[in-house]
């Protein structure tokens, strides 16, 4: 890789919060980007910009104010949608990547009551739901719910003990009966990062939809969804260096066009009687209501921002920090990586225990010390029992973060395990 | 003021008195357009025909049309009859091309007046992107019917 | 009323936006408040600092930020809830009102299938949906897919030439068989004000909930949930001085407890296996996924500058703009007013058709001089299609607008009458 | 360092060696409470007994649990029993009340030390809204399983 060094100076600089201090003064060092990332200077800038220049309410007004305010937000799902490689019309906007994966899951249930128009989408008893062990929950009770509404039948992908998916039944599991595999691109947890293009050919060689929950990959690593080879990709702007309040989903041109709506009301309607209504065609016909064009302005600048530094820079970077983490606090005594241990296909969430003292007690003294990690189970509860663990400390890195950081993260550690007298020395 | 230059005399003229307008028989195919942020609706037939020579180029022999609207969607519907008939299918979409072009333009498109002639009017209004829509609907209209005159055409060759 | 005259010189040096010009240099005249209100600074600065100084994920961490940011977001909550007279905890944040009707009307159809803890919220064949032919889209579509979904039955309200709804079979359309009435609080298109009280009181006779869509009443009136005596109330923050992205509802802690979710995901759940899951309390229940707490901390700024002007001087103002354009417009020769011409219990929402010019055609001349209104069906297609208008142009108002903002408005359409040669002189 | 604040000699104490711990026999009610953003657990049982005297008031005869997690919710499980066992239940519900009070002053709260004894270790906690749950989870479980009690107390008295 011919990736640049990031010079994570000038990019703090970017970042006001992280100028900040935390309990008695003590310097921020943020290690929770997997939860939220955030947010540079350029980002806000031009949230605000749209503002105070150009906010009137999209797609409905024909004065100059709407006119600039319709111009920005489409040049903002422009700039989203080149970022993982799509046109933009196949990019939908969503409050969140939750949104964006109910959206799918509803439209498939939404199908069986749709008409004809829409049949092929619809589910019902006998067709299956294929997960996986390490989803997010937002990957995983929108399917449970649509399998409870539908009658269709969920099944998953187990791990292994190292942390990766065990894809040894895979042609059991995705079968003629599949009708959609939902994955995560990158576990939240583990930092594994899954072989999304061998499911998806399976997925696609039986006529299976394959959904990427990409909340964990898309601000960490370039993301190409003809590259992928899937048919829906859900990404949040609040991990990505952009605004809370927005999300996305990618699909296929012809599959969005072959999908009900979910959300209905204005500005995604063909028609309205009293009676009855029609559809417009996508993107429009999942953004019901006045949209939130001042956060896709938002999320614009960020992947901007971005890609002026590069995708392939910051994955490097990462990369370069969880071999670090993976190495350091791997090799304390008594503290135990969940997650591969191995730097390979592996982002930068590091998950661990420590003989003896509770994540919440961890987090504590690691909070105190101004190490802001999150302890729990980060949204991944059946994974954890599946790892013996009713909850992890995890930290999670982004382009800000440096190996003094790591080294922070470390010492917290050590700290813990004096405080708690658990450590040998 | 920049009123005048959206709305140019030759539109306001033919807003006012509107070409071709009113559905007449016979027709090959009809369609019904809607903007639908607006309510803005036209109902269009097309009438297309061997040309003399009998050989494989067909002539847009008619276009009518019913429609409520604004003045440019109003105006772009008549001025477009004026340019489509008598012209062949290709030539037809050729010229809609060149309209489509210019009106997604944003006011920064220079249009070929020996294609477009009394369309060129429209350049004012590729500067507003809300009112390109009501410009486009007649055009829209047309080349949905004749795509399905074209199938039925096909169909009824073989 | 004694509500204090409210100085708009002093208001408007608040919202940047409406010091710029547009189209060759004249200064903005924003009658289009009624899609989306402007905002002010203390809205842009309170949200901003959020990010600066606060920004975590919330409910979600242990550390400093994390705190701060789920202290802020409650706060927040607590701040809008009582903005409208309610607890906290009876307040969902949603992305816009839009999605806070689709998540009664998704609750409704899921609790089909959700278990019988939830049974009673359960519609179908034989069951009737109520709403009106003056709902905004938002207010209707939804209904239209709930009965899809269902089987239920849609009915619906009428209006009088005058504007207002038509109750004169009340008795009728809310009946046993009835289980939800949805209305406008105040209409966006008429600007008439429902008598939603007297509604509600049949419907809770028949044992019919109630929701009430305030997108259009809660910016521009003092709006108490107790007072009003419904069930649900849904509104948008855009439309108050708020943020984009961010809607409300609020419905009696009561039923919130008795509906199943909506969307689902992170942080909405109580336990969570792989085969199935258990909810959180409302208002968690409905709030999946990492939410949009910097926007409902600038929400809760919004409420705070409302609050600090007055909801009765913000609508004695607005009642005193309605009635002087209701003057002057309506007495223009050739323009009809569509919607109520007495100012009584009527809102600042202007709609009118002028002879020989399309509404298109009206908001273009307008706009050529400054003038920002809209132009359309407003989202509400039925509405127009009963006046025999395709469209309208209507100019709404707020309180940063002055008299001399209607002068210019009939200044403006004299104008359209002349450039279009309709004017008799 | 404001650990020290937090983290209470005492509170470390019940952590490492914390009493009553383990499920018994006899009991009236168990509860089972789960705190969903860390997964902590706690099973509870209750066992309420009427006053020598005979007469209405009745008193916690026994507290036992079963739970997983963080040393403040383990630490707070062990003080509560060493509080609560032997009082009557209105007295005791009257100490739930002192603690959640205390625990929900945000760092502001005064606690009475005669009433809440060793528990007023735990006022360091409640500045810290994340392990405010944590301290509560088992008086929350506690909470449960007496109303529960109470029912069936109340079922068998009639
Ligand atoms: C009466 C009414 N209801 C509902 C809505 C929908 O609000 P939003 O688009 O913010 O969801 C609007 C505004 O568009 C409205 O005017
Ligand atoms: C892997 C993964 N999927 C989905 C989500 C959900 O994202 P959001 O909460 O922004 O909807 C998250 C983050 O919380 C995540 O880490």
């Amino acid at each position: 890789m011919t990736a640049r060094e990031l010079d994570v100076e000038t990019i703090r600089a970017d970042f006001p919060i992280l100028a900040r201090t935390v309990r008695d003064e003590r310097p921020l060092v943020y290690l929770d980007s997997g939860a939220t990332s955030q947010k540079p200077r350029q980002v806000l800038d031009a949230e605000r910009e749209f503002y105070e220049r150009h906010n009137a309410a999209v797609h409905r007004g024909a004065h100059q104010l709407a006119e600039e305010a319709t111009d920005a937000y489409e040049q903002a799902r422009a700039t989203i949608a080149a970022f993982v490689g799509a046109p933009a019309d196949e990019v939908v906007f969503t409050k969140n990547a939750t949104e964006a994966i109910n959206l799918v899951a509803y439209a498939m249930s939404n199908a069986a009551t749709a008409g004809e128009e829409f049949a092929r989408m619809a589910v019902g008893p006998g067709d299956e739901v294929v997960v996986t062990e390490m989803e997010h929950h937002a990957n995983l009770v929108p399917w449970q719910e649509l399998c409870r509404r539908t009658g269709a039948t969920l099944r998953w992908f187990g791990v292994t003990d190292e942390g990766r998916l065990d894809l040894s039944n895979l042609d059991d599991l995705v079968n003629e009966r599949t009708r959609i595999v939902a994955l995560t691109h990158q576990s939240n947890v583990l930092g594994t990062v899954n072989p999304v293009r061998q499911i998806a050919e399976r997925a696609h060689a039986v006529g299976a939809l394959v959904l990427v929950d990409g909340a964990q990959s898309v601000p960490h690593m370039p993301v190409d969804v003809t590259e992928l080879g899937v048919d829906f990709l859900a990404f949040s702007g609040h991990k990505m260096c952009g605004p809370n309040g927005i999300g996305v989903l990618w699909g296929r041109g012809e599959l969005l066009r072959a999908m009900p709506p979910f959300i209905t009301g204005g500005s995604m309607i063909g028609t309205v009687h009293m009676d009855h209504s029609t559809w417009a065609d996508p993107p429009q016909r999942f953004e019901a209501g006045v949209p939130m064009a001042p956060q896709a302005v938002g999320l614009a600048a960020a992947c901007d921002y971005l890609n002026a530094i590069g995708m392939d820079a910051v994955a490097a970077h990462e990369h370069a920090l969880v071999e670090y983490a993976l190495k350091h606090v791997g090799s304390l005594e008594g503290v135990r990586i969940v997650g591969p241990t191995d730097p390979e296909a592996r982002g930068g969430a590091v998950s661990f225990t420590v003989d003896g003292i509770h994540p919440h007690d961890v987090g504590q003294v690691l909070d105190d010390r101004g190490v802001a990690v999150r302890v729990g189970h980060h949204c991944a509860w059946p994974l954890h029992r599946r790892y013996g663990a009713v909850a992890t400390t995890r930290a999670s890195f982004y382009l800000y973060n440096s190996f003094a950081d790591v080294d922070a993260l470390v010492e917290g550690i050590r700290e813990a395990q004096r405080f708690f007298g658990v450590a040998r020395s | 003021m920049k009123l005048d230059a959206m709305y140019q005399e030759i539109i306001l003229d033919h807003y006012r008195n509107p070409h071709h307008k009113g559905l007449r028989e016979p027709f090959d195919a009809e369609s019904h357009h809607i903007n639908p942020t607006c309510g803005d609706e036209v109902t269009l037939r097309v009438l297309l025909e061997s040309a003399e020579d009998g050989k494989d180029a067909l002539t847009v022999a008619d276009i009518s049309y019913d429609s409520m609207g604004c003045s440019i969607s109003q105006a772009s519907a008549s001025v477009m009859t004026d340019l489509l008939i008598g012209k062949t299918v290709d030539e037809a979409m050729a010229v809609l091309e060149e309209f489509t072009a210019l009106m997604q333009s944003k006011g920064k498109g220079e249009p070929d007046e020996g294609v477009l002639e009394d369309a060129v009017a429209f350049a004012g209004v590729s500067k507003y992107p809300a009112r390109v829509k009501c410009a486009l609907l007649a055009w829209m209209a047309w080349k949905d019917a004749t795509v399905k005159s074209l199938a039925t055409q096909k169909e009824g060759a073989v």
